[in-house]
C-alpha cells in the first residue's frame, strides 16, 4: 500500500492534504507553478516538483505531468483536492492505468455524475427525485419544449446548456409569455457561449440548497455526516456554510440522507462525495447534482462530526473499513465557515491582487481558519480568490454566530482587498440571524449599505476623526519635508511614501 | 488645526491640539493615535475607547475601514473649504476619466465602441481574472473618446484601458 | 448584573477573556502599561487605559489604580487572569468593597489557600491526604526537625522556607546524614533568600504533578472537569501539559476527582480554581496546593470537556448556576499544550527578547493558537517570556502527538529565540511518546541533544547545504559590491546587511 | 565555486555550479534556493526534497535551525582552508572574550570579582529579565581581567558585562 502522497492541488487545500498525510505518518509531494514557488504547500510537503508556467492549463491542468512526476518520485497515491482534475474521470483513469490510486471515487462513477443528463436518470431510476426539467436530454426544438413545458408547470426556468452566470436565462411565468422568452434566451445563449441549446428547469421557490457529505468505502459501505446549508451564493459561488442547517429537523435529515446513500450507491461510489439537493419551502427536496470529489466547505462538517475527513479518504484509499457506522454518529454544536475571497465587496466583488503585507489571523477556541497564505506572498491574478476559510464552531447558532463575529473582527489581512466585510455584514443581518434565506438571498434581498448593526451609529463619527488624524498627520510629515529644504518637491514626497504604505 | 471632515451629508468639526487632545464638534477628547507595525491600520484611542481601522487614500477622499463598515471621508482644513465654498461650493468634474484595469487579466469583451454615449453603469469592458469575469462599469455618463485595448489583450494592474470623456 | 468586564492582565490571557466576554455580548475594558500601547488586548478591547510605566509594579500590579479606572469606565467586574494580582486576597477584598464583581474566589478562599500552612491543616481537616511534612508549621529548630523526621520517613526533602529554585533544597536518605545537611541547607538559604528557615518534606518517588480543574457557582454546586497532566516542568516551569493523563485510570479519576472537590468546598470555593496533587508510582496521592484562578493550561480541558471555561467563570460571577452535572461530563479524546516561549533551549533557555519579523501560526483541524503577539510587536524584557500556547486535539494520544508535530514543524516564529525546538525533540521522545516520564524528567533524563526522531540522519547534511549556499550567496552579493567600485571597505557592507537581517 | 562545510567532525564537500546545481560528495543535484518573504528563513528544493531552515551567522560559523535541530556550521571554501590548515589547523584563540549581556535586564548579582580566575561553565553575573533569573556561565577557563557592571545595573542588550581574560 502507499506511503507516500502527490497532491495535485494548490492553496489552502494542498495545505489541509498535506497536513491529514503528515498526521498519518504519509510523506508528501507537492506540486507547483511557477507563480507557486514560495506557496505554503511548496514549503510544507516533503518534496515538491515543478510542473511549469502559471496558467492552469501549462501546470495544475497537466494530469499527463502530474502522473509522470508520481512515478518518478515514488507517490503510490494522487490527491487531487477540488478543483483543476478533481471531476476528470479521464485522469482518474490514467492515474490508475499508471498503477497509482486515485484518491477519490472510480473513474465510472465520476464520469455517470459527470454528465447531468446520465446523472438524472440514474438516480432517477434508483427512486431518487431530480428537479423536473430536461436537463440533459440533448438538443430539444422549441416545439417540443413548449409541449414539455406543462408537465413540469410553471414557473418555470429556460436555461443555456453551455450556461452559467444567468446568461441566457428566463424565468418563465406563462404558456403564452414562452415563445418570446425562448427565443431571447437563445439569442443571449448563442452570443454569450456560441451555442443557444437551453433547457427546462422547475422554478423551486424560496429553494435552499443543502448537501449531504457521503462517505463510502470499497467494502459496499455508505454513510452520511449530515447535511450543509449553503444556499448563501453569489452568481452561483458558496460563500458562507453551516453545519447543520438551520431549515433542518431529525426526520427530513434521517430521509434525505437515505436518500443521498441511494444516490451514492447508484454508481458504486467509492470514498468522500457530496450529494447537492434543492429543498422547497415545504421541504420537498430534489437531487441536483453530485460531486465527486472532496468540498471546499468540509470543515464544517468536521467541526460537528468530529471525523476527519481528508484522513478518512486516504484511509479508504488504502483499503480499509470505514471507521463509522451510521449510528456512531451524531452531530454536535454548530459550525460555520466563511470563504474569505481576495474581492472589494464594495466594488461588485471584483478580485484584488497583490503582495500581503500583513496576515493576522483570528484564534482561540472554536476557531479554525485553513489558509495557504501568509504574510510576504503573493495574490496573483492566476488562481481562483480564495484567500482562506474562516471555520468556527459553538455549542449553538447563536454561539457560533457570536463567535464568527469576533473572530471576522479580529481578522487582518493587509495587501488586497478581502469581502470580510461582507461577511461582517451577513453576521449582523437580521435575517440571516433568523434563518430565513435562501439561494437567491445574496444578489436579491441583500446589499452591503443595508447594515443591521446595531450601535454602529457614532462610527461615521470616529471614521470622521480617524481621517482627519491621518490627514493632520500626512500633512505634518510634508511640512517637515518641505522645512528641511526640498521645497521645490512640493509635497510630492510624503504623498509617494503615503501610495507606497497603500500599495 | 481645525478641519471639516464630511462624509455623505454629514460634516464634522474637528481641532487637532498639539498635546495629543482633540475637540470633536466642541467637545475636548484625548486622542491616542498610532499606526500598527508600520502598515496602514491605525489604532485610536479616543478618551479610552479603542478603535482600530485600515485607512486608505483615494482620489476623492479617504476611505476608512471600521468594524466592517467602508466609510469614504473628504477632510479639509478652513483654508481648503473657504477656497471650495466661494467656487460655489461646486467641484468642477475634470474633464477625463482613465478607467484603469484594477488588477492584472485578460479582455474578453468590450460592449462599447469609441465615440460611443454611456450612461453611469453600463459595462465597458470584461476582464477576466481568477477565474472570474469582472465586469468594469462607468462611473459616470460620458462619451468613450478612446478605447486603448482590445479583445484578447492582457493587461497589467492600473494600465489605462479607455477614456471616458 | 454587570455588562462590561475590565481585564485587569496582559499577553494571551487578556485576548483570550476579550474573546469570552466578546462572544457573551460583554463590553470589555483592558489596562495596559506603556510598554504595551501597541499589545494586542489593547488593539482588541472596546476601551484602554494606560496604568503607567512598563514595569509590573507600576502598572500591571497596581490594584488601586486598576479599581478606580474600572469606577469610572463603568465595568462592573474584573477579570484577574493569571499571575499579577490574581491570587493577592487584598485585592479581591478590595474590588469587592469597591462595589465591583471580582471574577474569582471569595478573599477567604484565596487567603485560606494562599498560606501553605492554613491550606495543609484545612484540606487535612476536610480528610484530604497532603504531601508528610513540615510545611507551614512556622520555625522549626533542628533539634525539633531531627525529632519529626522519622515520622515523615526517608528519603525525605529538606527545602528552604522562602525558597524556590531548588535552593537551600537537600535530599536526605537517613536520619545520621540530616544534621550535616540541615546545616548546609540553612546555610545556602540564608545566603540565597537572607532567611535560614528550612521545612522537611517526604521525597514522593516517580512523582507525577497531576491537577484537577473545578468549577464552582454561588448555588454551592462542585464539578471537577478532569485532570491535567502537567509534570513535564523546568526549574518548576510548566512546559506542556496534556488532558487527560496517560498516568490516569476511570477509578483513579473518580476518586481523586472527589477529594478535589471536597478540597474546594473545604473553603467554599466559588468560580474556576485548580488543586494540585502528587501522585506516587503505586497511585497514592497527596494535595499539594490549590490554585485559586484560572490556569495558562486552562485550554486542554476545553478541548477533551467542550466547555469554554472563561465563559463558565464570567457566567458564575453572574450569579448563574452552573450549566453541567458531574453527570454530563466526559472527557472526549485527547489534547496537548506547548507553551511556546522566547527563550533559547540551546543556551540554558535564557529569555530572548526583541521585535517579531515574522510571524506563521499552525492552523488546520485540531489546533488552536492562544497568543497576544503578531509580526511587529515587540517582546520586552519587562514580562514573562509566553509567546503562545500551541493547543492540539486529537482523537487519540497518538493522534494528538502527530498532530503537535507537524503543528510545530509548522510554526514560524522570527525576531526572537523561542523553545519550539524544545517541544519538537520532546515530541520525538520514545519516553514522552511512551508516556513514561515524572517531574523531574526535563531536567535530570533529557537533552535537546539526544534526539529520538528517526531518519534524521541527514539533516547535517542538508545544514551543510544550506549553509553553504547562504554563504555562497552572500559572498557573490559583496563580491558585486565591491566590483561597483567599494572596494576599500572590503566587504563589510554586506556583512551589515547580512547581520540587519538577522537582528 | 568548491566549498568545505564541516559539522563536528564530520566535513561534506560541496561545489556550486552555475546552472542551480551543485556537487554534493560527488554527486550532481539541482538545488532551487531562496529566501522567503524576506526574512532570513530560506527554502531549499534539493531535486526536489524541500526543507525549509532558518539560518542566522554566528561569530563562528553559521547557525541552521533545520526540522526542529539546530546545527552548527563552518563554511570554507578552498582558500580559506588551505590557509587554516597551513596554520597547523589551529584557530588561535583570540585572547580576550566580552561577555555581553544577550537580553535587556538588571545584574542582581556578580558572585566573581576581578583578577579572579574561573573555570568553564562558572556562574559569572545573575542577570534579572522576564521574571527569571538567569545564570550567564564562563565559556571558558580564564581570569576576569575587567568587571564592566555592578550589581543592580540596569543594562542593555549586547552591552559588555566583563571581559574574560
Amino acid at each position: 500500500m502507499f506511503n507516500k502522497v502527490l497532491i495535485a492541488n494548490r492553496g489552502e487545500i494542498a495545505v489541509r492534504i498535506i497536513r491529514a498525510c503528515r498526521e498519518l505518518g504519509m510523506e508528501t509531494a507537492a506540486v507547483y507553478s511557477e507563480a507557486d514557488r514560495s506557496a505554503l504547500h511548496v514549503r510544507q510537503a516533503d518534496e515538491a516538483y515543478l510542473l511549469g508556467p502559471a496558467p492552469s492549463r501549462d501546470s495544475y491542468l497537466r494530469g499527463d505531468v502530474i502522473i509522470d512526476i508520481a512515478k518518478r518520485c515514488g507517490a503510490g497515491a494522487i490527491h487531487p483536492g477540488y478543483g483543476f482534475l478533481a471531476e476528470r474521470d479521464d485522469f482518474a483513469q490514467s492515474v490508475e492505468e499508471a498503477g497509482l490510486v486515485f484518491i477519490g471515487p472510480r473513474p465510472s462513477a465520476i464520469a455517470a455524475m459527470g454528465d447531468k443528463g446520465v446523472a438524472r436518470t440514474t438516480v432517477t431510476n434508483a427512486g431518487v427525485a431530480v428537479v423536473p426539467g430536461t436537463e440533459g436530454e440533448g438538443s430539444l426544438t422549441d416545439e417540443e419544449l413548449l409541449q414539455i413545458a406543462p408537465k413540469i408547470g410553471f414557473p418555470l426556468l429556460i436555461k443555456a446548456t453551455a450556461g452559467g452566470g444567468g446568461k441566457g436565462m428566463r424565468e418563465v411565468q406563462s404558456i403564452d409569455q414562452m415563445p418570446g422568452l425562448l427565443q431571447a434566451a437563445r439569442r443571449e445563449a448563442e452570443s454569450a457561449f456560441g451555442d443557444g441549446n437551453v433547457y427546462l428547469e422547475k422554478l423551486i421557490l424560496n429553494a435552499r440548497h443543502i448537501e449531504f457529505q457521503i462517505l463510502a468505502d470499497s467494502h459496499g459501505n455508505v454513510i452520511h455526516l449530515g447535511e450543509r446549508e449553503c444556499s448563501l451564493q453569489r452568481r452561483h459561488q458558496k460563500l458562507l456554510e453551516e453545519a447543520p442547517s438551520p431549515f433542518m429537523n431529525e426526520e427530513l435529515r434521517v430521509k434525505m440522507g437515505e436518500v443521498a446513500c441511494t444516490a451514492a450507491r447508484s454508481v458504486e461510489y467509492l470514498n468522500a462525495g457530496t450529494i447537492e439537493f434543492l429543498v422547497d419551502r415545504d421541504q420537498n427536496f430534489y437531487f441536483l447534482e453530485m460531486n465527486t470529489r472532496l468540498q471546499v466547505e468540509h470543515p464544517i462538517t468536521e467541526m460537528v462530526t468530529g471525523i476527519d475527513i481528508v484522513k478518512e479518504q486516504i484511509r479508504i484509499a488504502r483499503g480499509r473499513k470505514l471507521r463509522y457506522t451510521q449510528d456512531d454518529l451524531s452531530i454536535n454544536g454548530w459550525a460555520l465557515e466563511c470563504r474569505v475571497n481576495a474581492e472589494d465587496p464594495y466594488n461588485n466583488f471584483l478580485p484584488s491582487t497583490g503582495v500581503l503585507s500583513s496576515v493576522i489571523a483570528p484564534s482561540g477556541p472554536g476557531v479554525r481558519v485553513d489558509t495557504g497564505v501568509y504574510a510576504g506572498f503573493e495574490i496573483s491574478p492566476y488562481y481562483d480568490s480564495l484567500i482562506s476559510k474562516l471555520i468556527c464552531w459553538g455549542e449553538t447558532r447563536g454561539e457560533v454566530i457570536l463567535r464568527m463575529r469576533r473572530a471576522l473582527e479580529e481578522y487582518r489581512i493587509l495587501g488586497v482587498k478581502t469581502n470580510i466585510p461582507f461577511h461582517q455584514t451577513i453576521m449582523d443581518s437580521h435575517r440571516f440571524i433568523a434563518g430565513s434565506f435562501d439561494t437567491r438571498f445574496v444578489e436579491e434581498r441583500f446589499s452591503m449599505e443595508d447594515n443591521d448593526a446595531e450601535e454602529k451609529e457614532d462610527l461615521p463619527m470616529i471614521a470622521a476623526v480617524l481621517a482627519t488624524l491621518v490627514s493632520h498627520r500626512e500633512s505634518q510629515l510634508s511640512s517637515q519635508i518641505i522645512q528641511r529644504g526640498d521645497r521645490d518637491t512640493s509635497n510630492w514626497k510624503w504623498v509617494s511614501r503615503w501610495e507606497r504604505m497603500h500599495r | 488645526m481645525k478641519y471639516i471632515a464630511t462624509i455623505g451629508d454629514k460634516s464634522f468639526e474637528i481641532e487637532i491640539l498639539s498635546n495629543g487632545e482633540i475637540i470633536l464638534n466642541g467637545e475636548q477628547l484625548t486622542a491616542d493615535f498610532q499606526s500598527v507595525a508600520d502598515q496602514p491600520i491605525y489604532s485610536l484611542l479616543l478618551d479610552g475607547q479603542s478603535y482600530e481601522a485600515s485607512i486608505h487614500p483615494t482620489d476623492s477622499g479617504i476611505q476608512v475601514l471600521l468594524r466592517g463598515q467602508l466609510i469614504d471621508v473628504r477632510v479639509e482644513d478652513e483654508r481648503q473649504r473657504r477656497l471650495r465654498e466661494s467656487s460655489g461650493g461646486q467641484v468642477i468634474q475634470s474633464g477625463d476619466i482613465h478607467l484603469k484595469a484594477p488588477m492584472p487579466g485578460l479582455v474578453v469583451t468590450i460592449p462599447v465602441e469609441e465615440g460611443q454615449d454611456v450612461a453611469s453603469g453600463d459595462n465597458l469592458i470584461i476582464l477576466e481574472s481568477m477565474k472570474m469575469q469582472n465586469e468594469l462599469k462607468a462611473p459616470r455618463a460620458g462619451v468613450i473618446s478612446r478605447l486603448r485595448v482590445k479583445t484578447g489583450d492582457n493587461v497589467e494592474q492600473n494600465q489605462v484601458l479607455l477614456i471616458l470623456s
